[in-house]
């Protein structure tokens, strides 16, 4: 258990729900659920989800906390907003999909080899490099991600999109070496860093 | 007709050699036949879409967004923000609303930027390419300008996800949007308004980390669209233009079908319908060939 | 009105009767057979013309008994208002021309049908007498209220600003009733109109009960004349009559006269001590949601803390429906409406006073209905109180801590929480006296299993409230589960006892805002009842008729039948057995008529006279005509109105059928079956509403009786040696159309099977 | 002109729905003088097309029946249908209302003989059935229409087929010369009935209501199942009349909704059970009938009626809101969603889906006549600011008929509270 975590779990002993609302991205909603089941039904991967949004929204009610966090239904959330729009109690769902994800990698609970974490955290990383996204790279990482040898299947099974996307001129092998980029890096990363502290900071405080 | 003016966020995907190139230079063609004007936005950032969120937290997220607009309000005062990726329109009027309603992060958001030497009013509008073209320019005006119209063409149009969700277009429905079929009969084409699949999601943010799952789902999309008697899925969303084009080989080594779909985007039909050439129309960024347009343009 | 009845007679040959009937025959058979001195066609009767000739006769012509043969007596009543005078109907157009094709070889039926119809009314005026008002009763608008609840403070109040004086009988010491305890009151009213829909929304709080202001009011108010701890003693009179003797505990007693009466004696409190699964009675840790208001009162605003140890509750369980929607044994099987909000109204009491607080609602279904329902729903759980859907299985105090079992239905497995505190959300048990007819249950208890369980019903009733010295029985009548609730979605103040109505939870479990609105409603309908009691007009559902029972005392056997059968207990009986009606008490539905065996009881405009000569004065061709005759009589209020739709909609009629409508089925005397049997009927049909435990009937028991009376017609029947199929009893719903019409084609059918009745003279 | 005689005894009951009647005909029996503005050509509103009623399964046209003798016997009451109240000036204890009358094009001399009717060739959308059939442009707008008056509808005046219906009436009873009017009457107090109406079915796209043909609302399912009714009562796929027996009742379809009505509107679930029976009662063991809730709020003693219709085997009860409905093969509605018990996804096939559609008030939010409380969903509030004003029935809140008629019974109290003060009969 990583010690944010142990920090976390203590702190909010035997009230989850407390610890949603201070710590996950428009986590004080979820209160607000009736139970309807309308998200669950209208998530295009729901069958792929183990626990869908209305159910761990009750299983944040009942404390639930390590199955919440280690669950892996919140990284099926494709952002379709589905949820969102039909939700009868305005609950922005798929915001607190991705907040109890991010959280939940915060605390290091995330189970490992879920592919979809590790894709967005190098999404993440990658444009946090150059301020923009370099799709051959962020592709590349991805295709290595579960080593070398996975990496150059994935990589033979993809080289006929790839071959694809280069001849339409859609992908650049160029960009490989350096690619596109904010020009004003410096100011952009610290701009970046100050929003993550300032982030932290408040949490602490919420959470206090 | 009055000139438009817009500050134009590209976006990652549009940039030269990058997956949707092709759309920003149909959609460059598109706006000279329209005379709309897109004075692009110095140095603007990528957007974390809407799947930075396991790096990012909320306030980088929004920081990202925020340092867009505050730059487009420093560069292009009073110009509207358009945006031609629904992930970037998405994520930048989404930024702009949270930091609208909660004003201590707007406050934060502003602390952040001011290392960067920015600062964010945040009363800019932001739009999505098709809501200029509904909105600002109407389909009138878009009709007007038709030299080719697209005869006996059968278009099914995708609308997919971001663009119609949550904000979509003004008086559409999230679950029958109606805008591009209407948009293909303005260019003389045969929309298939009875098209069941237009707001299915393609799975877009699982294509890379899991595509058998998003495979799955666009080949629903596609499948539908053959139902129907599609010649080709229209669309106004990147995302969804790769992610239903680019694995239709795969998706027929999976699932033994014989899909070859082309799959356009609207300003590449407007450019075709406008007269331009197969270039000006990105036409050669086809990975499937969309032949009846090639021939038109040719013409 | 003229001593002397002078008659006339007018008929429409509108609408198609005079192209479809021979008019100048009709009035013939008027004049002949039905002895009008005067006879007049019109080409539309009801037009402002026909109209002014009716009236012309009736001022300067003197006619004071009318008879108007044109369209149902459902049609033109506007036109047809001649309040002054005895008025019949006949059928002619949806009795007649409507229900019968055209074409000649229908002619002579439908002809014979039209002129029994004149026939019939000419018979029936004849023996009508105008109604008039009996001035029984003067105007007593002071009412009495009893019980001192928000629903009968709220009765008192209401009834005063409308000009009525109250007397408020409370066997409390104080005003309040039930619900002195609260510490606040669910919100009454939905978020208002600029509240944005977001969880921080500005949502409706509890709020102040308000029972201290209903109270100062109340003492301000000179027309209300409070009595603590005072019960009625005895209940006696009628609408604008009635006499009650207001006893209090210090043994006085007031005697004061009333024109009508509203019971709002509320609800009484579960008894929780039959939850012994929910450890209730086991540790002090346990209450039930009324004792949570008590704690809550004496906490004011404190954070609350436990009985047992006095800790202070960090965690507390709502158990819903506890006791209630169950079987079981000793438990409620309804649901009591308020306790979904009553228990979120205290979750957010806990939420209120520490935050920090956990407060769970284990419901099943959460019934929070309307606006303010469910904005209330939203604001409990914008204060962060958690509900589960879930089942409670148990609770166990084990130690200083309580555990709660239960079975979360979302999550789907068997669970358990511990909590300082767990609150039962029990419900409402109507406060009221004994079921008047417990008795009567005994007493005709069909064996002896039944007359124990009557009899156990009998020894477990609670005391009396009001003490109504009437013959049948000391109490409002029950409809389910104790509560005195009307059974008429129409007619939610419909009484069995006229003039006494009752409110708020003695009708159905209700919370506060609806016992409030429910006493405005029941104090309306008690002012009304005073009001026309002195104009010596009915009550709903005749409000305006003016006639009453009489009875020829000297024909009179005793036999008892009229005050027991009356569905509204109207009739009392005096020292020597005999009758005593209670004209403002009565509603006119003739049960009384029909039930009496030596035909003494009639009313002026609807008598044994009026109907049995409308059965009389039909021509009854002899047995070789193959001309059968089908009597109907058919309840005014769906089966007549049904046959009347069944004609608009062009279904077709036997030419055989005379149709008779009839206040009530109740209202029909064997004497009109035997004497239309005796002079040669084929086929009797009587159709009323329905009559089982979702009774139609508008007077209650009227079709139920009537079906019981019948139901011993056979011995008639075998006595003249007659097929037991020539009288029918049916129960027909107003939207029986096709139905209606065939069920009396049927008995054509039959008559036609087992041949004519030898009884053709 | 017609003439209204009023005083500022008088009280003015605007909407002749169960309400208005009730509050109507509760303050004439009483003595007081009563006008009933009405916007349809008969009284009677919405529970007029209610087939039965629950928990009762009685039919509304028995109590109608009893309602609308009341109101022709009685002397104090003055009804207008077609009317609507377009304005209200003054003060508790003295208003003036401004009343439009519509032209009916028949007049009193009217006795329903239906020669006009037969006369007439033009049909249009039957309202009453909420355009499930065609009706003449001359008609009665049903068999209990009271008062007895056909109507002729306004799109056929100027047309041959009005000249038609005059030369048909033989009482002259036509009259093409009506024209809409505008009357000003005093009154002392107002009792606001107007009702509820359906809340707009498409506009809840993920059921389609606005796409496929065989999902439809509960107030036209009403109209269906009534022998009286556009189906002759027969419970039909309107699609191609086929027999639906497979039938969805779905809860809360635009109610508890934030992106529609956020009011719970109390009469659905209880009308959906009602419902339920018309499917066991016209198919029994064949009948195969979900409903899909979110809370059954069978409240009080219709907690009764619940068990009953739970008893039936034919009847299955699913804990979900559907996420939407798609056409599947034969135009049959599949209803896809989870149901929330224990977690399991559903996608059922049906012949007929039938959406337990909102109440949503006809109280006019932005422009009504004077100064009164309404709260967030447009009902009206009880409160002293209202003045001489009372709601009356569902405009005050989403309640069921019985409910209504008690609350109505209520603002009748209310409204004679304010004229007897006026009358200086108080104290």
């Amino acid at each position: 258990m990583s010690d944010t975590n142990q920090a976390m779990a203590e702190k909010y002993r035997n009230n989850f729900l407390k610890e949603v609302e201070a710590n996950v991205e428009e986590g004080d909603w979820v209160k607000m659920c009736m139970q309807c089941g309308v998200c669950s039904g209208s998530c295009p991967l729901g069958k792929f989800w183990e626990h869908p949004p209305q159910e761990i929204f009750m299983m944040i009610r009942a404390g639930k906390r390590d199955e919440v966090l280690g669950s892996d239904s919140m990284w099926m959330c494709t952002s379709c907003y589905n949820c969102i729009v039909r939700c009868p109690r305005e609950l922005p769902i798929t915001h607190i999909m991705h907040g109890l994800a991010h959280y939940a990698k915060r605390l290091g609970l995330v189970p490992g080899n879920q592919p979809t974490s590790k894709f967005a955290q190098m999404f993440w990383d990658n444009l946090m490099k150059k301020g923009r996204v370099n799709e051959l790279k962020l592709g590349m990482s991805l295709y290595f991600m579960n080593g070398f040898g996975e990496g150059v299947k994935t990589a033979l099974k993809m080289k006929d999109v790839g071959l694809g996307m280069t001849k339409t001129k859609r992908m650049n092998p160029m960009e490989i070496l350096g690619g596109h980029a904010v020009k004003d890096l410096s100011g952009f990363q610290k701009a970046i860093k100050k929003a993550q502290e300032l982030e932290d900071k408040r949490i602490e405080q919420h959470g206090a | 007709m009055a000139k438009h003016e817009y500050s134009f966020y590209p976006g990652c995907s549009s940039q030269k050699g990058a997956s949707s190139s092709n759309y920003l230079t149909s959609v460059q063609t598109m706006c000279e036949e329209l005379d709309i004007q897109l004075n692009e936005i110095p140095d603007w950032n990528c957007c974390a879409a809407s799947i930075g969120y396991a790096g990012g937290g909320e306030l980088p997220r929004l920081t990202l967004s925020a340092r867009n607009i505050a730059l487009s309000e420093e560069h292009n005062p009073g110009q509207d923000i358009v945006a031609t990726c629904a992930a970037c329109w998405l994520s930048t009027r989404e930024a702009a609303e949270r930091l609208e309603e909660d004003q201590s992060l707007f406050a934060e958001a502003n602390e952040a930027l001011a290392e960067a030497g920015l600062k964010l009013k945040n009363d800019t509008p932001i739009k999505h390419m098709a809501e200029v073209l509904i909105e600002d320019i109407g389909y009138d005006a878009i009709g007007e300008k038709v030299k080719k119209p697209l005869e006996g063409i059968k278009i099914a149009g995708y609308v997919g996800c971001q663009t119609n969700r949550p904000f979509g277009i003004h008086g559409e429905s999230y679950e029958n949007p109606k805008y591009l079929d209407k948009l293909v009969d303005t260019l003389g084409g045969d929309s298939l308004p009875g098209y069941e699949k237009k707001v299915q999601c393609c799975g877009g943010a699982l294509a890379f980390s899991e595509p058998e799952k998003s495979q799955e789902m666009v080949k629903g999309i596609i499948e539908a669209a053959y139902d129907h008697g599609a010649d080709m899925i229209v669309t106004p969303c990147p995302v969804c233009q790769m992610n239903v084009e680019v694995y239709q080989d795969q998706i027929n080594e999976t699932y033994g079908t014989k899909f070859k779909m082309p799959v356009v985007y609207y300003s590449t039909l407007m450019a075709v319908a406008y007269g331009r050439s197969a270039k000006d129309a990105a036409l050669d960024g086809q990975v499937i060939p969309a032949k009846q347009l090639d021939e038109l343009a040719a013409k | 009105m003229a001593d002397e009845k002078k008659f006339a007679g007018y008929i429409c040959t509108g609408c198609g009767i005079g192209e479809r009937l021979d008019a100048g025959q009709l009035e013939t058979t008027a004049k002949r057979d039905g002895k009008m001195a005067e006879v007049k066609q019109h080409e539309m009767l009801c037009s402002k013309e026909g109209v002014a000739m009716i009236r012309d006769d009736i001022d300067n012509n003197g006619a004071n008994h009318i008879m108007i043969a044109a369209c149902s007596r459902r049609a033109k009543v506007e036109a047809f208002n001649f309040t002054d005078v005895a008025m019949s109907r006949a059928n002619l157009r949806e009795g007649v021309i409507w229900l019968r094709p055209e074409g000649d070889e229908h002619q002579e039926t439908t002809q014979e049908m039209a002129d029994d119809y004149i026939r019939m009314a000419c018979a029936e005026v004849k023996f009508m007498t105008q109604p008039s008002p009996s001035g029984e009763q003067t105007l007593n608008k002071t009412l009495l209220v009893v019980g001192g609840g928000v629903t009968g403070m709220t009765s008192s109040i209401e009834a005063a600003k409308a000009g009525y004086p109250v007397h408020l009988v409370a066997e409390e010491a104080k005003l309040g009733g039930v619900w002195a305890d609260l510490y606040k009151r669910v919100p009454f009213r939905a978020a208002a109109v600029d509240v944005p829909n977001s969880k921080k929304a500005d949502l409706p709080q509890p709020e102040d009960p308000g029972i201290d202001e209903m109270v100062a009011q109340i003492e301000a108010d000179s027309r209300i004349r409070v009595h603590l701890n005072a019960k009625i003693t005895k209940t006696s009179g009628a609408p604008g009559r009635f006499s009650a003797d207001i006893s209090t505990e210090s043994g006085s007693t007031a005697t004061e006269n009333f024109g009508a009466i509203v019971q709002a004696t509320d609800y009484k409190p579960y008894d929780a001590n039959k939850l012994p699964e929910f450890a209730y009675g086991k540790t002090p840790d346990v209450v039930t949601n009324f004792e949570l208001e008590k704690l809550a009162k004496e906490a004011n605003g404190a954070p609350l803390k436990r009985p047992s140890d006095g800790k202070e509750v960090k965690s507390v369980a709502f158990v819903q429906c506890a006791g209630q929607r169950s079987e079981k044994e000793g438990h409620l099987p309804y649901c009591s409406g308020f306790c979904c909000t009553e228990s979120i109204k205290q979750a957010m009491y806990f939420k209120a006073q520490n935050p920090g607080c956990d407060a769970t609602v284990l419901f099943d279904d959460l019934r929070t209905p309307g606006a303010a329902g469910e904005d209330f729903y939203r604001s409990g759980q914008q204060a962060q109180v958690t509900f589960s859907k879930g089942k409670v299985s148990e609770v166990v105090a084990d130690g200083g801590d309580l555990k709660v079992k239960f079975k979360d239905l979302i999550l789907n497995e068997d669970t358990e929480m511990d909590c300082d505190l767990v609150v039962l959300a029990t419900g409402q048990v109507p406060h009221v006296g004994p079921d008047p007819y417990a008795q009567l249950a005994v007493d005709e208890a069909e064996d002896e299993e039944e007359k124990a369980k009557a009899q156990a019903i009998l020894e477990v009733a609670p005391p009396s409230i009001l003490n109504l010295d009437y013959r049948q029985g000391t109490d409002l009548p029950q409809l389910k589960y104790g509560f005195v609730d009307s059974h008429f979605i129409c007619f939610p103040y419909e009484t069995r006892r006229t003039g006494i109505y009752a409110a708020g939870p003695v009708r159905r479990p209700m919370d506060m805002k609806q016992a409030m609105e429910d006493a405005v409603g029941a104090t309306m309908k008690a002012i009304q009842a005073a009001e026309n009691a002195a104009r010596g007009s009915a009550a709903h559902p005749r409000v305006g008729d003016l006639s009453y029972p009489s009875f020829r005392k000297e024909g009179c056997t005793q036999c008892k039948r009229c005050t027991v059968e009356c569905p509204f207990g109207a009739i009392n009986e005096d020292e020597k057995r005999y009758p005593l009606f209670n004209e403002s008490r009565c509603r006119r539905c003739g049960t009384c008529m029909g039930a009496c065996p030596v035909r003494v009881i009639s009313f002026e405009n609807y008598s044994i006279d009026t109907v049995n000569q409308q059965i009389k004065n039909v021509e009854i061709p002899d047995e070789f005509e193959e001309k059968p005759r089908i009597l109907a009589l058919a309840c005014e209020n769906d089966a007549y109105p049904a046959l009347d739709m069944a004609a608009q909609a062009g279904e077709e009629l036997t030419p055989f059928a005379r149709v008779i409508p009839v206040r009530c089925l109740g209202s029909v005397s064997l004497s009109w079956i035997t004497d239309a049997l005796n002079s040669g009927y084929d086929g009797i049909v009587l159709m009323g509403c329905r009559r089982d435990e979702d009774y139609q009937c508008h007077f209650v028991r009227g079709s139920a009786i009537a079906a019981e009376r019948m139901s011993k017609v056979g011995d008639t029947l075998e006595s003249l040696n007659l097929e037991p199929e020539r009288v029918a009893v049916y129960e027909v719903a107003i939207t029986d159309i096709k139905r209606a019409p065939q069920l009396i084609n049927d008995m054509a059918e039959t008559v036609e099977k087992i041949g004519m009745s030898p009884f053709k003279f | 002109m017609t003439e209204v005689v009023a005083t500022n005894e008088t009280i003015l009951v605007v909407g002749g729905g169960i309400s208005g009647m009730t509050a109507a005909l509760e303050a004439a029996e009483t003595g007081k003088q009563v006008v009933l503005v009405e916007k349809r050509p008969y009284l009677g509103g919405r529970v007029s097309q209610l087939y039965k009623y629950f928990p009762k399964l009685c039919f509304p046209t028995c109590g109608l029946e009893i309602n609308q003798r009341r109101s022709k016997m009685n002397p104090n009451l003055t009804i207008l249908t077609m009317a609507e109240v377009t304005g209200i000036k003054g003060e508790k204890g003295s208003y003036t209302a401004s009343v439009k009358l519509s032209p009916r094009y028949v007049n009193e001399n009217c006795t329903a003989c239906g020669d006009c009717a037969k006369a007439v060739e033009a049909e249009f959308d039957d309202d009453y059935n909420y355009g499930l059939s065609k009706r003449k442009g001359a008609y009665l707008p049903y068999r209990m229409a009271h008062p007895a008056l056909y109507v002729l509808d306004p799109r056929i005046i100027g047309t041959d087929d009005a000249q038609k219906a005059k030369d048909a009436c033989k009482y002259e009873a036509v009259d093409l010369d009506m024209a809409e009017e505008t009357i000003d009457f005093p009154c002392g107090a107002v009792i606001w009935a107007t009702g509820w109406q359906p809340y707009d079915a498409a506009k809840i796209q993920p059921y389609g209501y606005d796409r496929f043909d065989n999902v439809v609302t509960s107030v036209e399912f009403e109209r269906m199942a009534d022998p009286g009714g556009p189906t002759d009562g027969k419970i039909v796929r309107p699609s191609d009349g086929e027999e639906a027996k497979k039938v969805a009742f779905i809860q809360c379809a635009g109610s508890r909704d934030r992106n529609h009505l956020l009011h719970c509107s109390r009469i659905c679930c209880m009308a959906s059970l009602k419902q339920c029976t018309y499917v066991s009662d016209a198919y029994g063991e064949d009948a195969d009938i979900s409903v899909y809730y979110i809370d059954i709020r069978a409240i009080d003693r219709f907690e009764d009626f619940y068990e009953k219709v739970q008893a039936i085997p034919q009847v299955k009860f699913i804990k979900s809101k559907p996420a939407s409905i798609v056409e599947g093969t034969d135009k049959r509605p599949v209803v896809h969603g989870v149901d929330t018990e224990g977690y399991n996804r559903f996608a059922d096939e049906h012949d007929l889906v039938v959406l337990a559609i909102g109440m949503e008030p006809s109280v006019d939010k932005d422009s009504f006549p004077v100064d009164i409380v309404i709260n967030r969903e447009g009902f009206i509030e009880a409160a002293p600011e209202n003045g001489g004003v009372f709601a009356a029935g569902s405009a005050s809140d989403a309640l069921d008929v019985n409910r209504s008629v008690q609350h109505a019974t209520g603002a009748a109290l209310r409204a004679i509270q304010v004229v007897n003060g006026a009358a200086g009969v108080e104290g």
